[in-house]
C-alpha cells in the first residue's frame, strides 16, 4: 500500500540533512518541548536541527524566518505565532522547491499557500472532548466558567467553539464567565479572584491551557474552593502530574512531539523518497491526543518522555 | 493656564486654607479619582462591593505593589527603572532555579536549602541593580536606556534558566509569603504593608529619604549641601531592584510557577501607580502615600472592570481611557499648581 | 601685570591660605596664580570683572572644582577637597551665585539641608521646625518653617539659603553675590548679620559687584582682573574709584555712561505712543498697571524685587497672560496668545538671566538668528545669509571671537549678553523689552550695553528697562516709573531724580 | 570621567583636528560599533556577508525604520513617545477594517475605496498624535504619561476593531509599498530611504527643523526668542504618529496580516535605534543621520544572531548585552564629550 510505502520511505536518512525549525516562541513550554522532540526525532534520522526562535512576537519571527529564507535548507517546519504573517518568505522558500511542513497553526489559509503538509491537532475537538469529560462527571447539571486565552488566537477560538457546542446540549449547564486571560497567569489569577468572591458556586472551570489552568487552581486552594472541576488543554508533564494527583480533573493532550516529531519524518520523506503532497502524505493530518484522566496518565507521561505524542 | 504669580511672603492669613488646599492637590486629586471609581464600580457591579472582593484587591496589587515601593524612591529622584519587571521575573526563576523542582520539571537545575536559595535570588537582584547603578552614576547612561538594556538582560537571565520550562516549587518560606494567610490574612498583603510602611518611613524620617528628595529636587543644591549624589541614585537604584526581587519571589509563589514573560504587565501597572499616584516624574514631589493611592486606583480599575458585563474588547480602550482621564485631572491639577508658582 | 604687594597686617595667623592656584577649563585659564589669604574674623571682599575667576576661586575652596594647580592649606594643613562634602566637613559653607535651593521641600528643611537634626537615627521634624523658625528669626526673617520653599520670592529664598549656611557652623562663609536678589532693607539687615558673624571670629569672603556694599562691610578689598589677582587693601583707605580703575585697567573716568549722581530725565511726551498698557492685571502678581511706551523713549521700570515687574515684562511678552486689562500696539489692539505673538507683532524681550536666552551648546549665528528665522527665509534655510548678518551684527557690537561659528559657550558673560541683545537687532522690533539688561555684569561691559540700548533709542525703538538695580534705571531712563506691591505708584518725568528718590518711591 | 577640557574659542590649529574628532565622537562611537558588529558576523556566517542578507537587513529595519524617524523628530525635542507602535498597529488595523476582506475574516467591517481607506488610517493616527499633542502641550501631561496611556488607548482600538481576528486585505497600493517591489528592489526600502532622506532634510535645512534643535537644546531659550514652543512640540507628536501610522500600513502589508499586538516589539527597537545611533535623550543633539546608524546596529544585531549557531535561549541575553555594551561605548564617548564642555 502506499502508506506502507512511504513508511519505508521515511526511513534514517543516509545523508545528513539540514532542517530549519521554528515555533511560537520557547517562552512557552509547549514550544519548548517540541524544540526537544524535534532534535530527538532529527537525531534518530540523521537531520541536523536548526532553531529559529519566534520569541512570541510576529515582528521577531517574521525576521527570524526571512533570514530562515536566504539560508539553503534540505526541509524547514513552521509553527506560526501570527497567521499571515509569515507568508512571502515561506512563499520564497516553496518557490525555491523547498518542503514546508507547517505545524500546529496556518502559517496562511491553505488555499493561499502550497505547504508540504500541514499538521495540526482540531482544537475544536479538544476544547469539546474536556468539555465534555467535566459535563459528564457534573452529569450534566452546574455552572461552569471558561477561561479563554487570547482572543485572537486561532487555538483559543477552536476551543471556546468546542467548549460551547458540549455545553449547548445540556440545559442543566449554566456558563457563568467566558473572559479571557491572554493566556497570562496573572491575570488569570486577578479574574479568579474575582470568581470566586462573584459566584459562590462554581462546579467547573475550563481553561484553554494547563498553565491557566494551575494558576487558578493556586487561587482556588488559597479560597479552599478545591471542590472546582478543572479542565485543561495541553497535557504537559506538570499538568499530567496534576491530574494523578488530582488537581485538576483532566486535560487534553496537545501532541507538541508528535507535530513536531512528525515535520521530521515528513521533511525526511520529502527529501530521501521525494514523497509528494497528496499521493505520499496528506496535505492536512490531524493530530489530536487524547483526553487524560487519572486513569491514563501515567501513560501519557511515559509517552512524553519520550517523545512520542 | 493662564493664572501665574507668586506666593509672595507672608500669605494673608485669609488664604492659608486655599494655599493649603490647593498644596494638597496632588494628593486630593487622586484620591478623589478613586472615590470615584468606588462608587462607579459599586453601583454597576453588586459583587464589586463586598469584603472579600476588598481583600482580593489587596491581594491582586499586592505583587506591583511592592514593585512600585522601590519604583517610587527611583521617579522620586526623577530617574526612571524600566527593568524592575524583568528583574522580578528573573528573581523568581533564580529562586525556583535553586529549589528542587518535580521530577515533571524539565530543568538542569540546583536545588540548595531553601536560606541560600533565597540569599542567591535577594543576591542576584541587588546585583542587577548594582549593574543599574553603576550604568547611571558611573558610566552617566541616562536611566531610561540603561534600565531599558537591563530589561532585556533580565529577560534573558530567565530564558537561559528555565530554557522555556515552568518550575513550580520555591522555598517554603516564598511559599508561604506568597501564597499563605495566617488568620484569615494573606501574608503577601502583610509583606506589602511591610513594604509600604518601611518604605515610607525610610523616606520620612530618615536623612537617607531626605536625601532622595532633595536629590529629585535640586540636584546641584543637594550636591553642594554635602550629599553624595551619585551614592543616592546608586541606592535607589539598587532598592527598586531589590524590591522587584522580592516581589518576584512572592508573585512566583503568589502564581504558583515560574517561567519566562510572566510579570511583564506589572513595568506599566508599576510606572502607573507610581505616577497615577501624583509623584512627579520630575522628582521631589510625592511618595509613598501617592503610591498608595495610585495602587489602588489601578487596583480597582482592573479588578472592577472584571466585575461588570462590557465587551471584552472594549475594556482595553475603556481602560486605557480611564486611565488618561486620571492623568489629565492629576497631572492639569500639577500643573496649576506649578503655574501658580512660576508663571 | 604687576601685582601690588599685599599691604593688610599679619595680625593674626591666617585660616585659609592659597598658593599659586592655576585652574583652567580646557584651553582657558580662568585662575593664573592666584595667591589668596583669609583670617579669622575677617570680612573680605572680592571684586572684579564678569569671568574675571572669583567664583572659581570660591569653588574650589568649596570643593566644586577639584582639579586645579596649586596649595591650600585650612588652619595650617594642606588640604585637597575631593567634593563639596569634604569642604562643609572642614568648616566651608558657600552661598553659590545661582541660588541652590529645594523649591519642592519645606522651608526648614532648606534651612537644614543635608545635615536635617536627627534623633535616635529618625529625622527629628519638630526640632528642625522649632530650629528654624529661630534661625530665621534671628535673622529677621518671619516665615512659616512649614511652607514650602518654592511658594516664596526669590528674595526671601536667597535669605534662606543664606541662613542655612550662616548657620551651619562653617567658619568660614563664602557669598557669591548674595545680594543680587535683595531689597536695600533687606541688605542692610545681611550686613548686620554678617557683623554679628565676624564678632564671633568666623571668616566671610564676600562677592559682589555693588562697590559701594563691598566698600561698606568689608575689612580687606581683593580685586581680580582676567584671571589674576591684582592687589589686596585693607578696605579703610580706599575708594570706589580706585577700586574700578584696578578692576577694569583704566581709568574710571572712561565710564561716562555708567551713572554717577543726579540725572535729568529728558521725557519725549510728543513722541508717538508705540505700545500701551490699559489696566492691565495678572492675578496675584500686579494688578492695573497703564503705561504708555513711545517711540525713541527708553522708559524705565524700578521697583524691589517681587514687586511684580518681571511678571509684567513677561506679560509684555506674552510668556504669561495677564488676566485682565488690554493691550495696544500703535492703536491696535494686541492679543499676546504667546511670545511668538509677540515677536511677530514687534515686541522683543531679554530676560534677566542668559541662561533663559541663550543656547550654549550652537555657534553664535544660530543663536542671533532663532528669533529671524522666517524673515531669512520661510521655509529653507538660509545659512549663508544668516552668517552674514551674524558676522555684520557681530562686528557692530563688538562682540569677542568675531568668528559666528564660535560656540556660545565659550564666550565670556558680557559677550553672551551682548549676543542675547543681538538677536532682536537684525529686523529692530517696535518695542524692546529688557529685564535686568546688566544684573551681575561688570562696568565695563555695563558700559557697553548702555552705549548699544542708547543706540537703538536713536533708531527710534520704543525701549523698556525694568530692573531692580536703581543705577541702571537711572543711567539709561528718559522716564522712570516706581511699582510697589503690582502697582504702579509713581512716575517721574522731565525731572530730576536720584538713587535715594527712587527708594524713597519704592 | 577624569579628563576635562573645553572647546574654547579658536583653538589652535593644531588641536583643530583633535576637537573636530571630539566632536563627532557622538557620530563615530556608533559607527564603529556598527563595523565591530559587521565584521564579527561577517565572520562568525558566511551566510550572513551575502548580498541577498543585506537586502534581508534593510527589509527588517524599514518598518522600524519608519516608526524611527518620527521618534527621532521627539526625542530631539528632548520628549518621548511610547505609543509608537500602538498608534502603528492601530493605523495599521484601521486600513484593514476599510478594505473588503476575504469572506472567511470574521469582521464587521466597512468596505470602503482604496483612497478612503488609506486617508481615513492616516487621519486616524494624525488624530491620535494630535491627541498626544494637546495631552503633551496644552494639559502639560508629560510625554512619557501621556504616551503610555495612548499606548493602551491604540491597544483598545485595535481590540476593538479586529475583536480577535485576522485582517489580511489592504488596499493594493499600501500591498505594493509593503510587499512588493520594483527591479527586484523591495518598495519598502525606498520607502525608508524617502522617510529618512524627507527627515533628515526638514531636521537640516528647513526653519522648522532648525526649531526642533533649539527647542530640545533650551526650551525656554526657544521660548523667550520667540519660537512657537508648544506648536514645535506638537507638530512633532503629530509627526512621530504619522510616521508610526505609515509604518503600521507598511508592516501591514510587509507581514501580509493585521492583527492585534503585531507591533508591539518595535517600541522598543525604534527607541533603541534612535538612541543607540546617538541622538541624545535631553534633545537638542543627533538626528537622522545618527538613527540611520542605530537603526543598522540593530538590525544587523538582530539578523547576526540568526545566522550564527548559538543555543536560542543565549541569544536574548546576548542581545542585551551587545545592546548594553553599544550604550556603554556611545553614551560614555558621549560623556567624556560633554564634560569637556561643562568642566
Ligand atoms: N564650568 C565652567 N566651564 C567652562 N568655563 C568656565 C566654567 N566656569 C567658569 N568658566 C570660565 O572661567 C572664567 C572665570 O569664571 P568665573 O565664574 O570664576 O568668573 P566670575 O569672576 O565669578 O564672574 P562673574 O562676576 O560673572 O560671576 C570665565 O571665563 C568663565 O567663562
Ligand atoms: N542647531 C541646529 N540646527 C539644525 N541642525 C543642527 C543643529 N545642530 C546640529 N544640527 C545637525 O545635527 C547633525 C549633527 O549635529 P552635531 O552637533 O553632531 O554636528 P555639528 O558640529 O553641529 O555639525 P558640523 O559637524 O557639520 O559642524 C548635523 O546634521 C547638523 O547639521
Ligand atoms: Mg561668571
Ligand atoms: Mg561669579
Amino acid at each position: 500500500s502506499p502508506a506502507m510505502a512511504a513508511g519505508v520511505a521515511a526511513g534514517r536518512s543516509e545523508k545528513p540533512l539540514k532542517a530549519a525549525f521554528s515555533n511560537a516562541g520557547l517562552q512557552a513550554t509547549w514550544c519548548a518541548q517540541g524544540k526537544s522532540a524535534a532534535e530527538y526525532w532529527g537525531k534518530l534520522f540523521n537531520v541536523e536541527v536548526t532553531w529559529f526562535d519566534g520569541q512570541l512576537d510576529a515582528v521577531k519571527q517574521r525576521a527570524a524566518i526571512d533570514n530562515m529564507a536566504s539560508q539553503k535548507w534540505d526541509f524547514v517546519a513552521i509553527q506560526a505565532f501570527g497567521i499571515g504573517t509569515l507568508t512571502q518568505p515561506v512563499q520564497k522558500m516553496i518557490d525555491a522547491g523547498i518542503p514546508v511542513i507547517d505545524m500546529d497553526t496556518l502559517i496562511a489559509p491553505l488555499d493561499k499557500i502550497n505547504v508540504h503538509a500541514f499538521l495540526a491537532p482540531d482544537n475544536e475537538f479538544m476544547g469539546a472532548s474536556v468539555t465534555q469529560a467535566l459535563v459528564t462527571k457534573l452529569g450534566g447539571k452546574g455552572n461552569v466558567i471558561m477561561t479563554q486565552g487570547a482572543l485572537g488566537h486561532t487555538g483559543a477560538q477552536g476551543r471556546a467553539k468546542g467548549f460551547e457546542a458540549v455545553v449547548k446540549q445540556y440545559p442543566g449547564i449554566k456558563v457563568l464567565d467566558t473572559q479571557p486571560a491572554d493566556w497570562d497567569v496573572t491575570k488569570t489569577a486577578r479574574l479568579w479572584e474575582t470568581y470566586l468572591t462573584k459566584y459562590p458556586q462554581i462546579d467547573a472551570a475550563f481553561f484553554h491551557n494547563d498553565d491557566m489552568a494551575l494558576a487558578a487552581y493556586n487561587v482556588m486552594k488559597a479560597h479552599n474552593r478545591t471542590s472546582i472541576l478543572i479542565g485543561g488543554v495541553d497535557a504537559m508533564p506538570p499538568a499530567i502530574n496534576a491530574v494523578a494527583e488530582g488537581r485538576m480533573f483532566a486535560t487534553v493532550r496537545n501532541p507538541s512531539c508528535r507535530i513536531h516529531g512528525g515535520a521530521i519524518i515528513a521533511g525526511v520523506a520529502a527529501v530521501t523518497a521525494g514523497e509528494k503532497t497528496g499521493p505520499g502524505i496528506p496535505k492536512n493530518i490531524v493530530t489530536d491526543g487524547p483526553v487524560v484522566t487519572k486513569e491514563n496518565a501515567a501513560g501519557m507521561l511515559w509517552m512524553e518522555d519520550h517523545f512520542l505524542i | 493656564m493662564t493664572t501665574s504669580s507668586d506666593v509672595k511672603a507672608e500669605p494673608k492669613s485669609g488664604s492659608r486654607l486655599g494655599s493649603f488646599l490647593r498644596g494638597q492637590m496632588r494628593n486630593i486629586a487622586p484620591f478623589a479619582t478613586l472615590i470615584v471609581l468606588l462608587v462607579f464600580f459599586g453601583v454597576a457591579s453588586p459583587s464589586f462591593a463586598t469584603l472579600d472582593n476588598a481583600a482580593n484587591i489587596l491581594v491582586q496589587i499586592s505583587v506591583a505593589g511592592v514593585i512600585a515601593v522601590g519604583l517610587t524612591f527611583v521617579i522620586l529622584c526623577a530617574e526612571i527603572d524600566l527593568s524592575v519587571a524583568a528583574i522580578a521575573n528573573a528573581t523568581g526563576i533564580v529562586v525556583a532555579y535553586f529549589t528542587l523542582q518535580e521530577s515533571y520539571v524539565n530543568i538542569a537545575n540546583v536545588p540548595l536549602p531553601a536560606v541560600a536559595a533565597i540569599v542567591l535570588a535577594l543576591l542576584s537582584c541587588a546585583f542587577l541593580g548594582l549593574v543599574n547603578a553603576v550604568g547611571l552614576t558611573v558610566v552617566g547612561i541616562p536611566s531610561f536606556i540603561m534600565t531599558l538594556a537591563m530589561m532585556q538582560i533580565g529577560a534573558g537571565i530567565c530564558a537561559l534558566l528555565v530554557r522555556g520550562q515552568i518550575a513550580y516549587a520555591v522555598p517554603g518560606f516564598v511559599a508561604a509569603m506568597g501564597a499563605g494567610s495566617i488568620e484569615g490574612i494573606p501574608w503577601i498583603i502583610i509583606v506589602l504593608a511591610v513594604f509600604l510602611i518601611v518604605g515610607h518611613v525610610v523616606l520620612t524620617y530618615t536623612r537617607f529619604g531626605r536625601y532622595v528628595y532633595m536629590v529629585g529636587g535640586n540636584r546641584e543644591a543637594a550636591e553642594y549641601s554635602g550629599v553624595n549624589v551619585k551614592l543616592v541614585l546608586g541606592a535607589v537604584m539598587v532598592i527598586s531592584a531589590v524590591c522587584s526581587g522580592v516581589a518576584g519571589m512572592l508573585g512566583v509563589a503568589h502564581f504558583g510557577s515560574a517561567q519566562q514573560n510572566e510579570f511583564d504587565g506589572y513595568l506599566l501597572d508599576a510606572i502607573a501607580a507610581v505616577v497615577v499616584g501624583g509623584t512627579s516624574l520630575f522628582g521631589g514631589r510625592g511618595g509613598i502615600g501617592n503610591t498608595i493611592i495610585g495602587l489602588l486606583i489601578l487596583g480597582v480599575l482592573n479588578n472592577g472592570l472584571d466585575h461588570v458585563e462590557i465587551d471584552s474588547f472594549l475594556k482595553i480602550l475603556i481602560r486605557g481611557l480611564i486611565l488618561l482621564g486620571a492623568l489629565i485631572i492629576n497631572v492639569y491639577v500639577q500643573a496649576v499648581r506649578e503655574n501658580e508658582r512660576t508663571g | 601685570m604687576p601685582v601690588e604687594s599685599v599691604t593688610v597686617p599679619a595680625r593674626v595667623p591666617a585660616r585659609l591660605v592659597m598658593q599659586g592656584i592655576s585652574k583652567s577649563f580646557g584651553g582657558v585659564a580662568a585662575l593664573r596664580d592666584v595667591d589668596f589669604t583669609l583670617r579669622p574674623g575677617e570680612i573680605h571682599g572680592l571684586v572684579g570683572e564678569n569671568g574675571a575667576g572669583k567664583s572659581t576661586l570660591m569653588k574650589i575652596i568649596a570643593g566644586v572644582h577639584t582639579q586645579y594647580q596649586g596649595r591650600m592649606t585650612i588652619e595650617g594643613h594642606d588640604v585637597h577637597f575631593r567634593s563639596a562634602r569634604d569642604a562643609l566637613a572642614a568648616g566651608i559653607g558657600m552661598v553659590h551665585q545661582e541660588l541652590s535651593i529645594v523649591p519642592d521641600l519645606t522651608v526648614a528643611e532648606n534651612v537644614y539641608l543635608g545635615k536635617q537634626p536627627t534623633r535616635g537615627g529618625v529625622v527629628d521634624w519638630r526640632a528642625m521646625f522649632a530650629g528654624a523658625r529661630e534661625h530665621l528669626a534671628s535673622l529677621g526673617i518671619d516665615v512659616d518653617p512649614r511652607a514650602r520653599m518654592g511658594s516664596l520670592a526669590i528674595g526671601l529664598q536667597q535669605l534662606i539659603e543664606l541662613a542655612r549656611v550662616l548657620f551651619s557652623g562653617a567658619r568660614i562663609v563664602i557669598l557669591d553675590e548674595p545680594t543680587s536678589a535683595l531689597s536695600p532693607p533687606e541688605v542692610h539687615r545681611l550686613f548686620e548679620v554678617l557683623r554679628g558673624v565676624r564678632e564671633s571670629g568666623r571668616s566671610i569672603v564676600f562677592i559682589s559687584h555693588f562697590l559701594d556694599d563691598i566698600l561698606a562691610i568689608s575689612d580687606t578689598v581683593t580685586i581680580f582682573r582676567n584671571g589674576r589677582r591684582i592687589v589686596t587693601e585693607a578696605a579703610a583707605g580706599i575708594d570706589k574709584g580706585w577700586v574700578i580703575e584696578r578692576m577694569i585697567g583704566r581709568g574710571h573716568e572712561d565710564l561716562e555712561g555708567s551713572y554717577t549722581g543726579d540725572v535729568t530725565l529728558h521725557s519725549k511726551p510728543a513722541a508717538p505712543v508705540v505700545l500701551a498698557l490699559y489696566g492691565l492685571g495678572l492675578r496675584r502678581a500686579f494688578a492695573d498697571v497703564s503705561l504708555e511706551v513711545r517711540a525713541g523713549e527708553v522708559l524705565g521700570v524700578y521697583g524691589f524685587m517681587g514687586c511684580g515687574q518681571i511678571e509684567l515684562a513677561r506679560a509684555m511678552f506674552g510668556k504669561v497672560r495677564p488676566t485682565e486689562g488690554r493691550l495696544e500696539m500703535e492703536g491696535r489692539p494686541l492679543r499676546l496668545r504667546n511670545t511668538a505673538a509677540a515677536r511677530r507683532a514687534g515686541v522683543a524681550f531679554v530676560p534677566e538671566s542668559r541662561r533663559s536666552m541663550l543656547f550654549y551648546g550652537e555657534p553664535i549665528y544660530k543663536n542671533m538668528s532663532i528669533s529671524v528665522l522666517d524673515r531669512i527665509g520661510r521655509l529653507w534655510l538660509r545659512p549663508a545669509r544668516e552668517r552674514d548678518i551674524a558676522r555684520r551684527h557681530a562686528e557692530s557690537l563688538s562682540i569677542r571671537p568675531s568668528r559666528v561659528e564660535t560656540l556660545l559657550q565659550s564666550l565670556s558673560g558680557g559677550n553672551q549678553q551682548k549676543v542675547a541683545l543681538a538677536k532682536w537687532l537684525t529686523w529692530p522690533p517696535k518695542v524692546l523689552v529688557l529685564s535686568e539688561p546688566t544684573r551681575g555684569m561688570d562696568v565695563g561691559a555695563k558700559e557697553d550695553v548702555v552705549r548699544i540700548i542708547r543706540g537703538l533709542r536713536e533708531q527710534g525703538l520704543g525701549i523698556v528697562v525694568m530692573s531692580t538695580e536703581p543705577e541702571t534705571v537711572l543711567s539709561l531712563a528718559d522716564r522712570i516709573v516706581v511699582m510697589r506691591k503690582g502697582q504702579i505708584v509713581r512716575e517721574f518725568a522731565g525731572e530730576a531724580v536720584s538713587k535715594d528718590r527712587l527708594l524713597e518711591a519704592a
